[in-house]
């Protein structure tokens, strides 16, 4: 809460359930988060992660269930209404505005009625003004501001950057709560181990981050609890290791090769 | 170095083909140049343009106009308006005309546009730019008049010389009683197309037979292009209709009388109908026109005996063109001309304030009657007596022949009526 | 011969460093920039001088500019928002009947019938056309190709706002150059707004809903506001066109939502460079002089138009703008292989 | 009962004008705004051989037929093999291959009623209590063949099953050894020769003129979006409704609000559900 830290969770989710058609997608999963919590969810393919990032953040309306954000139901909310509460996600596919160089990417998010909003209403703002905000931004995330980097068009940047582009454009929503949608599958080792020490700021700025995520060595780096999805269903929940030795986990990753043992 | 060379060569071509195209024509002689707006794919378009260049071609073999004592000959400049084509937007109506005042720098108008919507559009331009117009074909809407009435020092400078839509549904109501009277038959069904002068049509012919106590069982609007007219033919089946009063301009009419034979209807069909005025029509339409009663709007469309000079017309038309006068815009485009000769003849000067006091004062015994211009609308004066004012023409298809059977001045036939109608 | 040889492009050293942020400073830097924009603005604001002794062609080029707004606002809507807009005469035909009821009926003068009716028509057609946002793609694209069609067919039925007659006595402007200048004043001032506006915040969010709209509704931006502002945008730009238009001619009537004024903007943008808003000038300048030389082979106009553009869509042409500017900006040499 | 009968024909005459429009969109995702211009060019290359040339009316009819296939082929070639996938340019581009076509044939003297082709039979019956003639059974007729046709075809044969899977999937189709250009330059030839197939039975009725292509276009987009894009049962249904809907405003109504009730139902009907009756765009509206 904009107020001040407290207790209560941030994001509460209760029996969320969503069917395409005869398929079960989401059967009636609970989780909840508190501000300057990593929750990760792990699970095999179509296990049900992505839809469940998805009807979280609007984008997908569930079946079943209801999400409450900060207290405040937000089941039904169109996507955009999400987000600007400060609930907002990262896609798995990349999609930046490749059209646009990197930094007025975060022009968008830097000028939604949120941050407006947050910043006491200023108005417009400065072009410039907001520019420099987002040079700032990507600098944290490791865009050298006297670089050509920055001001490159979206399309021209490695996924590396795109995957930090993706990220820095939440965060300059000012968000409470980050869903990640695997931010760091086809990332590089070292790639992985800058964005770590990254993903501690924002969780010590009390940002709350759920992330999805098949890379599972890195995932407990960061994730204080871990839940295991399998069919639409939470199998287990707790800390890492423990739900990573739980037999019904075991069973459902059989055959993926980055299981730690 | 060959290539750019050759670039260069297709430029220079491109830029004297362009400046031969934009600069406007011809140096300024004594010609009295006429601009010919008409929608010239069209029956009306080309008909009118035949009676035009017949009569710029007899006065300039006469030696052209004698204005104030100098003899100017006259030149004649048609644009195609495409305004008789469904689809094609007014606006090329009024981009051609001005085409025609600024870049050929014609002196006076005769003929269109051909669509009453677009000769309405262009009348602003027309009054601009001071240009005398004589609407001489298609136009047929009583608002064209009513403008210049209403309006007189905007649109002083454009006349009409055939008739409007009222004067047509007046004359129609004689036909209609001679059906009654002669025939017993009185229910009428109503098809009209969706342009302004055939709803007007429609509107006022169904008052006026409603005062006369004919039946009116149904009014049905076509949008122009319509090719399916089997519901309204069915509705006027059922509702037993004798006769179909048709208001229609789009070549489609022909497909409407067609439809008419292929679903057994009897009832007859009557009134201003585009295409079925030409002579080839019957073979075009496999005789599904017999006994069709057609108006041609004016006098002199189609042979008769209004004015000796209606003989005379014809018969200089069919020696010019191979045929006889096909069907409206003949004869008024042809009688247009001379009357502007008379009038610029008189005023001794092409000055469009001289032409148009002239205009208003004209008094000529033309093809279909006396012409004279109504001073406050500058609507041709109608009549039914052709030594009182211009009068119209109705015929029939009679076995393949166009026989003129209204009004009685010019009549060469009566009305006949197919078997199974009576 | 000599040995196989290539063409080289090299890019303009001004070029490399006026595309990055760092300011400019030397006058003959400035002068190379600003050279093609002066050159533009000059070539419009002389032509009516120029064109003076032929004044059809005076009239022509004037067309040429009104259609250009179509153009414009087809450009921004399809290569900035991402809609493709097929009803161009639509936008157009709801500004010039706007202007021309409030001129003709209520009789405002064309000082306030122009800006009020290009303000009324395009809430009117933001209205109209908001019901359609959530579509996309060809499904934008069909409904907006039916909005023309259907207000024509409406009112030639119903007999409203004059039928299919339309109406007249309509004023004028008065004066050609204030008929003239008004009409390029505006223009150059709606390119280079526009212009300007795609490079502000406003302007790059309603791109950036065309690169990826869930992404800009992640940011807590809504897509349909956004869209619906791009619409409005666009909409005052068709609108003026057929406001200015209504008074060139002084009448209106249902033709003002024919084909071509939904056609022709396409194939200015797609020739001039799509994207550039800068080429939808450009090309509807050249396209409606070149179909005015047509115009005594009737339709065989639209039809050469339709295959300029059909070749240049097929060659995936880059429109002549970007080629034009490609060229200022680069050097070329042949070199050794 | 006449609106019944009647409403029948114009539903008939719609799927036949809207379902080479519907098949080409079902299996390529290609929307041919060449359509209405396909079809009266099928029409006049039937007149051209009819009475230009004096062949009998069954070759013309199927050299007509050769022709609109071999400019469906030529259009896919030429034209939309290269700007595949990109949406804007598909549609622009169909849509002034149809204006070229289209004002081309207006340009050479396609207008007024001087080109028009033979009905099959001429004269009329009575049917329960309602004249028709011929032309209008043969309508119906030769809608029903088609829709059966194409059902055989699509379910059947092994061309008809390489498009459906085309149209299922384009990339699995492609691993299974199916060309998608090549079904796709099929597809788009089979599309026209249905364009022309209904030139040959409805032209008869009117006269061909350009206007009628852009009434077919309007027509067949109206029914396909109606329908949903890409669903036959869609088609079909959407062309009852419509074709009904028309009759029962021209019978009850004013003959010249037809139109407006066709434009005014795709409108209404995009409005109330997105994707048409059996459409498929809600599920991508979910797409993330």
């Amino acid at each position: 809460m904009d107020r001040g830290v407290s207790d209560e969770p941030l994001l509460v989710v209760s029996g969320l359930s969503r069917r395409f058609g005869g398929v079960v997608a989401l059967d009636g999963v609970d989780l909840s988060v508190r501000a300057g919590e990593v929750l990760g969810i792990i699970g095999p393919n179509g296990s049900g992660k992505s839809t469940l990032v998805n009807c979280i953040s609007g984008f997908v309306r569930p079946t079943g269930g209801s999400v409450r954000f900060r207290g405040r139901a937000i089941t039904h909310l169109a996507p955009h209404r999400v987000a600007a509460l400060g609930l907002t996600r990262t896609f798995q596919t990349l999609r930046p505005f490749h059209r646009l160089p990197a930094y007025q990417n975060l022009v968008v998010p830097l000028s939604s009625p949120r941050v407006r909003r947050l910043e006491g209403g200023r108005g417009r703002g400065h072009r410039g003004e907001r520019d420099a905000q987002a040079i700032d931004i990507l600098e944290e995330l490791g865009f050298e501001r006297d670089s050509r980097v920055p001001y490159q068009v979206a399309s021209q940047l490695p996924t590396g950057h795109l995957k930090r582009l993706e990220l820095a454009r939440c965060i300059a929503l000012r968000p409470q709560v980050i869903l990640c949608d695997e931010i760091f599958s086809g990332l590089s080792p070292s790639e992985i181990a800058s964005l770590v020490p990254l993903l501690g700021k924002l969780t010590e700025q009390g940002i709350a981050l759920v992330m999805i995520e098949h890379r599972l060595r890195a995932l407990f780096q960061v994730a204080g609890r871990v839940m295991a999805l399998d069919r639409g269903r939470k199998i287990v929940e707790g800390g890492p290791r423990a739900v990573v030795e739980h037999p019904a986990v075991r069973e459902a990753y059989l055959g993926l090769e980055e299981v730690p043992s | 170095m060959r290539k750019s060379f050759a670039l260069t060569t297709v430029g220079l071509a491109l830029v004297v083909g362009v400046c031969v195209a934009v600069f406007p024509g011809g140096g300024r002689d004594d010609t009295i140049v006429i601009g010919a707006p008409l929608s010239t794919a069209y029956l009306y378009g080309w008909s009118a343009e035949r009676g035009i260049r017949l009569a710029v071609e007899e006065i300039n073999s006469e030696g052209g106009v004698d204005v104030g004592g100098t003899l100017r000959p006259l030149a004649l400049e048609v644009i195609d308006t495409r305004d008789l084509e469904p689809g094609v937007p007014v606006d090329d109506a009024i981009k051609a005309v001005e085409k025609l005042i600024l870049q050929k720098r014609v002196d006076f108008l005769v003929g269109g546009p051909v669509r009453s919507e677009a000769a309405l559009a262009v009348m602003d331009l027309v009054s601009r730019h001071q240009r005398v117009s004589i609407i001489t074909t298609g136009v047929l809407s009583p608002a064209y008049h009513k403008a210049v009435a209403d309006h007189y020092d905007e649109y002083k400078y454009c006349f009409r010389i055939t008739s409007d839509v009222v004067t047509l549904a007046d004359d129609l109501m004689a036909v209609f009683e001679e059906f009654r009277a002669g025939f017993g038959l009185g229910r009428v069904f109503v098809m009209v197309q969706d342009v302004a002068h055939a709803r007007a049509a429609g509107d006022y012919v169904k008052k006026l037979l409603g005062e006369r106590g004919f039946p009116v069982v149904g009014h049905e609007i076509y949008p122009t292009g319509t090719t399916d007219f089997a519901p309204g033919l069915l509705k006027a089946k059922r509702e037993e209709a004798q006769i179909l009063f048709i208001w229609m301009d789009m070549p489609e009419t022909a497909i409407l009388l067609k439809q008419r034979r292929d679903l057994g209807l009897d009832c007859l069909p009557l009134g201003f109908m585009s295409a079925a005025e030409q002579p080839g029509f019957w073979e075009a339409s496999q005789g599904s026109a017999e006994h069709a009663v057609v108006d041609l709007i004016n006098g002199g469309n189609a042979r008769g005996n209004i004015t000796p000079w209606t003989a005379r017309f014809v018969a200089a038309y069919e020696e010019r063109w191979g045929l006889e006068p096909e069907g409206y815009g003949a004869s008024s485009s042809y009688m247009a001309v001379y009357a502007l000769k008379d009038a610029i003849e008189r005023a001794g000067t092409i000055e469009p304030e001289a032409v148009v006091a002239a205009l208003e004062s004209i008094d000529l015994e033309g093809v279909y009657g006396r012409i004279r211009f109504d001073p406050e609308s500058h609507q041709v004066v109608p009549s039914t007596d052709p030594t009182r004012g211009a009068v119209g023409c109705v015929f029939q298809w009679q076995d393949g022949e166009r026989v003129a059977i209204w009004p009685a001045a010019a009549a060469v036939g009566t009305l006949q009526l197919p078997p199974k109608a009576k | 011969m000599e040995g196989p040889r290539r063409r080289e492009r090299i890019e303009r050293g001004i070029k490399v460093r006026s595309d990055s942020v760092y300011a400019l400073s030397s006058l003959e830097d400035l002068c190379y920039l600003a050279a093609p924009r002066v050159l533009l603005v000059a070539g419009l604001l002389l032509m009516p001088l120029f064109l003076a002794p032929l004044p059809y062609w005076n009239r022509v080029a004037l067309s040429a500019c009104v259609l250009a707004f179509l153009a414009l606002s087809f450009d921004f809507l399809a290569n900035h928002a991402g809609l493709l807009c097929l009803g161009g005469a639509f936008l157009y035909g709801v500004g010039a009947y706007a202007a021309a009821l409030l001129n003709a009926e209520l009789g405002l003068p064309v000082a306030l019938s122009i800006p009020l009716g290009t303000v009324l028509g395009a809430l009117f057609c933001t209205l109209a056309i908001l019901p359609c946002l959530s579509l996309r793609g060809i499904y934008f694209a069909l409904v907006t190709l039916m909005y023309p069609l259907l207000m024509s067919r409406l009112i030639e039925a119903t007999g409203a706002l004059g039928g299919t007659e339309g109406f007249r006595g309509i004023d004028g402007f008065g004066s050609r150059w204030v008929e003239e200048y008004a009409l390029i004043g505006v223009l150059l001032a709606a390119t280079f707004g526009l212009r300007r506006f795609v490079t502000e915040p406003a302007g790059l969010v309603i791109q950036a809903v065309k690169d990826d709209d869930q992404a800009v509704r992640a940011a807590g931006i809504s897509v349909t506001w956004c869209r619906t502002k791009a619409v409005f945008v666009a909409s005052l730009s068709g609108c003026f066109a057929g406001a200015y238009y209504v008074h060139m001619y002084q009448s209106v009537g249902v033709s003002a939502f024919a084909l071509d004024l939904s056609i022709l903007p396409i194939a200015a943008v797609v020739i001039g460079g799509p994207g550039t808003l800068l080429g939808a000038v450009l090309g509807s300048l050249l396209l409606v002089p070149l179909g005015e030389l047509l115009r005594d082979f009737g339709s065989l106009r639209i039809a050469a138009y339709a295959l300029i553009l059909t070749v240049v869509v097929v060659l995936r042409s880059e429109g002549l703008l970007p080629f034009f500017a490609r060229k200022y900006h680069q050097l070329e040499r042949w070199t050794e292989v | 009962m006449e609106v019944l009968i009647y409403g029948s024909v114009q539903s008939a005459s719609l799927f036949i004008m809207a379902c080479g429009f519907s098949l080409v969109y079902g299996i390529t995702r290609l929307p041919n705004f060449a359509h209405g211009a396909l079809y009266v060019f099928s029409g006049y290359a039937a007149w051209v051989f009819l009475q230009r040339l004096g062949l009998p009316y069954p070759l013309a009819a199927l050299l007509a037929l050769a022709a609109a296939a071999a400019l469906g082929v030529a259009i896919y070639q030429l034209v939309l093999r290269r700007i595949r996938g990109m949406e804007m340019s598909e549609v622009i581009a169909t849509y002034a291959v149809g204006l070229v076509i289209l004002e081309g044939l207006r340009w050479a003297g396609v207008r007024g009623t001087t080109h028009s082709l033979p009905v099959f039979a001429d004269g009329n019956v009575t049917v329960l209590g309602v004249p028709i003639d011929y032309q209008r059974i043969a309508i119906v007729v030769v809608a029903l063949a088609l829709l059966g046709l194409l059902s055989a075809f699509t379910h059947f044969s092994r061309a008809g099953r390489a498009l459906r899977a085309v149209a299922q999937d384009e990339r699995a189709a492609m691993m299974l050894g199916i060309d998608p250009d090549r079904t796709a330059t099929v597809a788009v030839a089979l599309g026209s020769v249905l364009a022309g197939a209904g030139a040959l039975v409805l032209l008869p009725l009117g006269s061909i003129v350009v206007q009628e292509g852009y009434k077919v276009l309007i027509y067949a987009i109206a029914v396909c979006v109606v329908g949903g894009l890409g669903s036959w049962t869609g088609t079909v249904l959407a062309s009852l409704v419509l074709g009904f809907a028309q009759y029962v405003t021209a019978f009850y109504g004013k003959a010249h609000y037809q139109m407006v009730v066709m434009l005014a139902a795709i409108v209404l009907t995009l409005l109330v559900r997105p994707s048409g009756f059996l459409g498929r765009q809600k599920e991508l509206e979910e797409r993330v």
